[in-house]
């Protein structure tokens, strides 16, 4: 696909938010002010908005455990997701969901979902919608490497191929799940023929490469939205921190997250790239930089300072009439 | 009004919304049946209980969809649907198979609109086909509505009329929230009058079967129909009792089923499920709770014993709940001073 | 493999057996004295005895709703079998499992099962077992077409690959799930390809023929038997009867049985082959029919006359001790 | 004797009882972990509770098993290997896992006994590690003993100390039917003496934390340390309440409920799941059934609401029961008249 200015920018500044935005967290974490759980994903940019990048509202999309970049590329609000991670009543889900649990139905984020495989056979039913309503929207599903072991996965990939529905499953093989490697937990290690065997379309690419993704992405959904049904996209990619925050991390090489930072991280790549399409990017990535640097320090500060929820809110909010 | 069971009820009410709404849409294992065989022929059985025929024929297999036998992922596509503007009704041909799709009806369905803040519906409706009777032994039999009823974000229906399916299943596709709808195997031929046309009943709204002073019987499902028989036979000789049929355990109609012990002091409660944690136990503890001045004797639990059920037709027999011990009971609990 | 006639005898007896018991029950359900839902396997003889005939008692299997033929090809005596399927005290289960929970484990029959899906997993686990026991023990897995769209399924497969475990999945591909057909349902329909691609040795075969069975298993048996892991093998076959009896079969084809019955039945199969290979042998094949016959005739017999079980049966065989 | 917690009272008794019984297998998602990484190093967490450590160096990856993040083939395999002559011991990290492998615990292993005719065993124990406390929010929180104490054929525990963690985890390693063994994640740094050697700790026998006469207070896992602290303030007060920690739901020690019941005439019970269908109902139904007559007030409940579990702390900490609502409810159910 050609690409053009705007296009680099809108990018780049998408994974640099993503980006940023982990990093920071990753820092405030161990104040000990943010509670619970929280699943990183600096080192995968390239594939949230590869991904999303081809994506309107309209489209939606359905994430896992490890979801903040995912909606950030799907467009949801920074600040809103951040005062959501630390609780706050005004946060995206009102404190109530959290960083696991994060939706924004207006921009076609469906939620994260803290089940590893609760995500596909939901995001089939949104695409199984749109067939309904002729429109050419599709349905996007995030998953990882471990979860193409859970039974769900398969058996929405299944559906959707039988229904033809405009789904498509997009893989991040990270080589890990949890504590245990890919190459071990993942039988072959190959998800694309996992779900080429259902009959779908099943590519392969660099999740280094926002770039390829993004190819791989424009080839899923010419299929999916002119009716061909689902796609299946695998992609080679890997996290920067711990499984979850707090991880000790024994099962990682010596150096070898420094070595990913340093060899193929995808916003290093993405410099190089971008500067031999237009020359004169560079200050301008610089100044996005800035600009996102502030973003997230005003979207921390506003959470520190943001109100709790309080403990009547517990009760709202579980049926819509009872 | 016209005489209908509870399988025509339930086939005219799909119909009826179908139409009604064209966001309605329909889901299962052979709804229609037929796709991809020799025969090419669909409509090959319209729902192996005979609930869902016609539907494709009229409204196409866009909005009437057969699945694989994938229970989650039909679950969860009637889920991932209904959050994307969709009313979709899954069928679960038995209600054991929640057990292969329990995720997708407690953390993913039943926790949305909680979860994402609370302004997202999910108007999703699960019917479960449940219950003994058929002799199909211990994983195609129970009746686990107490599963479900303990979770926070689901409503739980149990019609036990064919009036009641057609008003109950109305308001359960019209309403925003998930709805577990459970249709009992063994009362699909059950016949009574049906209102025509739009016909629509409340949840939470329990239904005074029989009247009487004597002492109050709750009864879920198909046990409403065995203490019909009891209560009947009971008033025979003058004693006269509450029988009470909630509809809907949840939301439940706990106004109804204490106003009527503060009447009458005595509780009988009858269930087909086996008896711990059961949603016999729960009116139990709750009117322990909230009408205890009230209460004249031990509450009696009517139900399944705490074991799998068994398929021989001597065995299931002793192990549903029957008329006999539910007149047992009752006696039991008048007789109580 | 070479076959010796008593090798030829003995599958025979097998198939005869359960083609014998099924057609009889086929006919006695419609006397009503049988109850609820009974799935009958006229029609797939080749695979449950060409799978089973090389197998042990301290092999296992787990089956499937429609169990009745795996049990007897393994060894189940057709005598307790009626009798649990008419709900009798002595049947193989006391009368409390019925046609869809039947089980012995004596003879490494680990037992038929209710849900689509359910005995794979059970089965890897029988497996793990036979590898820590050092033993050469193999577990067998069957299951049809339609439970390969069970997500069950797929992690027991995966699972096996990553343990190396000797378990082997024999999927019954007879065209149907209940009333749909395997080529709406199935995506691809190709269950082979789906073992394949979690990295298994997964061969196909023709289910209407015991010799190709059987050697496909013999095959399975040696790579699994070796430790080299687990191996799928999918049989096309199919069902001479309706899913369950009472079914009234509209999805089937003009004359598609009666062809079936014709064309490639597995009995008639047989013999032709059998007579090439042991020119004399048919003179037996008809002894055994008869002696089959007298068999099944005596143990629906035994099982109208057994005594059911008794109201207090149902408090007993919860718990091993409460 | 030794100080020790429950994380160390479970780990050392799995060390225990697989020295003890090759048979004894251990399996789940990272139980020691490194597998398949680049390092390559085993034991690279040991549980990501930390319960499981030091077993595979010592005991071997054919004994101590990671698996794929496939629930249902976790507890299906426990299940199969322990129908083929182990005593399999599956973690789910999170009970709230449970959802995508109901059909394995509840039609599978809790019926095998039972269908194939009572003489089969299934020495399976199931290690659900529950609960809130942690801000995991709803999917990660949850407290649903209920489901799998409502199901005939399982067996469950709840320990709520460290020596009973030992003794209980032992006798259901040896036990030949199905075992649902809860750990509450937010218990596992409480300390106390722990019998050295072996001990056992029966199933259905209660355990009488406090006692008193004023009232009966039941309480279940973590509630029992919120339950004393209250107990032992209202005693200060010269109000003296029997605490009593069933230890196992199922099977459930009624008599020890009755008895004290019998004596004080009054029932708090204390649980961290919702309302609904709950093992408080469950006990209370049986106290109204078995008891009535020695009650003298209404049956307090005390549980979480019927809600889903948030995320912020300031909801949780309102979401789960605490010692102010258990000291109100007794306080209440005393002075009632
Ligand atoms: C059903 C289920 N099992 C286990 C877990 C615990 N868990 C959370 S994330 C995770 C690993 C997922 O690995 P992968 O799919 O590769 O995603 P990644 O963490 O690498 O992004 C596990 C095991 C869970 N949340 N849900
Ligand atoms: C989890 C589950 N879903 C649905 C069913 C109902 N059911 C019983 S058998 C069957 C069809 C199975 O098809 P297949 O696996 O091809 O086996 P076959 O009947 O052809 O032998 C279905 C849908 C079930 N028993 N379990
Ligand atoms: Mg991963
Ligand atoms: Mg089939």
């Amino acid at each position: 696909m050609t690409i053009g200015k705007d296009d680099l920018l809108r990018m780049y500044r998408q994974m640099r938010t993503i980006r940023e935005f982990e990093e920071r967290l990753h820092l405030e974490i161990q104040t000990g002010e943010i509670a619970g759980f929280t699943h990183l994903y600096s080192g995968q940019e390239a594939v949230a908005v590869g991904v999303c990048d081809l994506l309107d509202h309209a489209d939606t999309i359905v994430s896992t455990h490890r979801g903040h970049g995912h909606c950030i590329a799907k467009g949801c609000d920074v600040t809103a997701m951040m005062l959501e991670i630390y609780g706050r009543a005004d946060g995206l889900c009102n404190g109530k969901g959290g960083s696991m649990h994060i939706a924004d139905f207006e921009v076609g984020m469906l939620g994260a979902n803290g089940i590893v495989g609760g995500g596909p056979p939901i995001a089939v039913g949104a695409a199984i919608a749109a067939r309904i309503d002729n429109s050419d929207r599709v349905s996007v599903a995030f998953g990882g490497d471990g979860s193409s072991n859970q039974g769900t996965v398969f058996e929405a990939m299944n559906m959707a191929v039988v229904l033809k529905a405009p789904a498509i499953f997009v893989f991040e093989n990270n080589g890990y799940g949890e504590h245990t490697g890919a190459d071990y937990a993942v039988g072959a290690n190959d998800i694309r023929s996992r779900s080429e065997a259902f009959g779908m379309l099943s590519l392969a690419g660099d999740g280094n490469d926002v770039f390829d993704v993004r190819d791989k992405m424009a080839a899923a959904l010419k299929h999916a939205r002119a009716g061909s049904g689902p796609v299946s996209l695998e992609f080679a990619t890997q996290r920067y921190f711990g499984h979850f925050e707090g991880d000790p991390q024994r099962y990682r090489a010596k150096g070898e997250v420094d070595e990913a930072r340093t060899s193929v991280d995808c916003l290093k790549q993405f410099r190089e790239h971008a500067t031999v399409i237009a020359a004169d990017i560079s200050d301008e990535l610089d100044a996005i930089d800035k600009a996102v640097l502030e973003l997230i320090d005003s979207a921390v500060a506003t959470a520190k300072s943001a109100p709790p929820p309080t403990a009547d809110d517990v009760l709202t909010g579980v049926y819509g009439t009872y | 009004m016209a005489i209908k069971n509870i399988r025509e009820a339930i086939n005219e009410t799909l119909h009826h919304e179908m139409e009604r709404d064209p966001n309605v849409i329909v889901l299962g294992e052979d709804i229609s049946g037929g796709a991809g065989t020799p025969s090419g022929k669909r409509e090959a059985i319209g729902g192996i209980w005979g609930t869902t025929g016609g539907l494709l024929p009229k409204f196409g297999a866009e909005r009437v969809i057969d699945t694989p036998i994938s229970e989650s992922a039909i679950v969860g596509a009637a889920a991932g649907a209904s959050l994307a503007g969709k009313r979709a009704v899954a069928e679960l041909m038995f209600a054991d198979f929640i057990g292969v799709c329990f995720d997708q009806l407690y953390n993913q369905i039943a926790k949305f609109r909680y979860m994402f803040g609370g302004d997202v519906s999910c108007p999703v409706v699960i019917r479960l086909i449940y219950g003994a009777g058929m002799n199909s032994a211990a994983q195609h039999s129970q009746a686990m509505y107490s599963f479900l009823t303990a979770v926070p974000g689901l409503k739980v229906v149990t019609p036990t009329n064919a009036a009641d399916a057609k008003g109950l299943l109305t308001t359960a596709i019209r309403d925003d929230d998930p709805v577990m709808f459970f249709e009992h195997k063994a009362l699909y031929t059950k016949k009574c009058e049906v209102p025509d046309g739009e016909h629509l009943v409340p949840f939470g709204r329990a239904s005074l079967v029989r009247q009487g002073d004597a002492a109050t019987v709750v009864a879920i499902g198909r046990m409403v129909s065995f203490a019909e028989k009891t209560a009947d036979k009971l008033a025979s000789e003058g004693i006269g009792v509450d029988l009470i049929d909630p509809r809907t355990l949840s939301p439940l109609d706990e106004d109804t089923i204490i106003d009527s012990v503060e009447q009458t002091g005595r509780l009988i409660v009858v269930d087909e499920s086996p008896p711990r944690c059961s949603v016999a136990g729960d009116i139990a503890a709750t009117v322990a709770a909230k009408a205890f001045s009230s209460l004249k004797a031990p509450i009696e639990l009517v139900t399944a014993p705490h074991t799998p059920i068994p398929f021989a037709r001597e065995l299931e027999r002793a192990y549903v709940p029957g008329p006999d011990k539910i007149e047992a009971s009752i006696r039991r609990c008048v007789g109580y001073q």
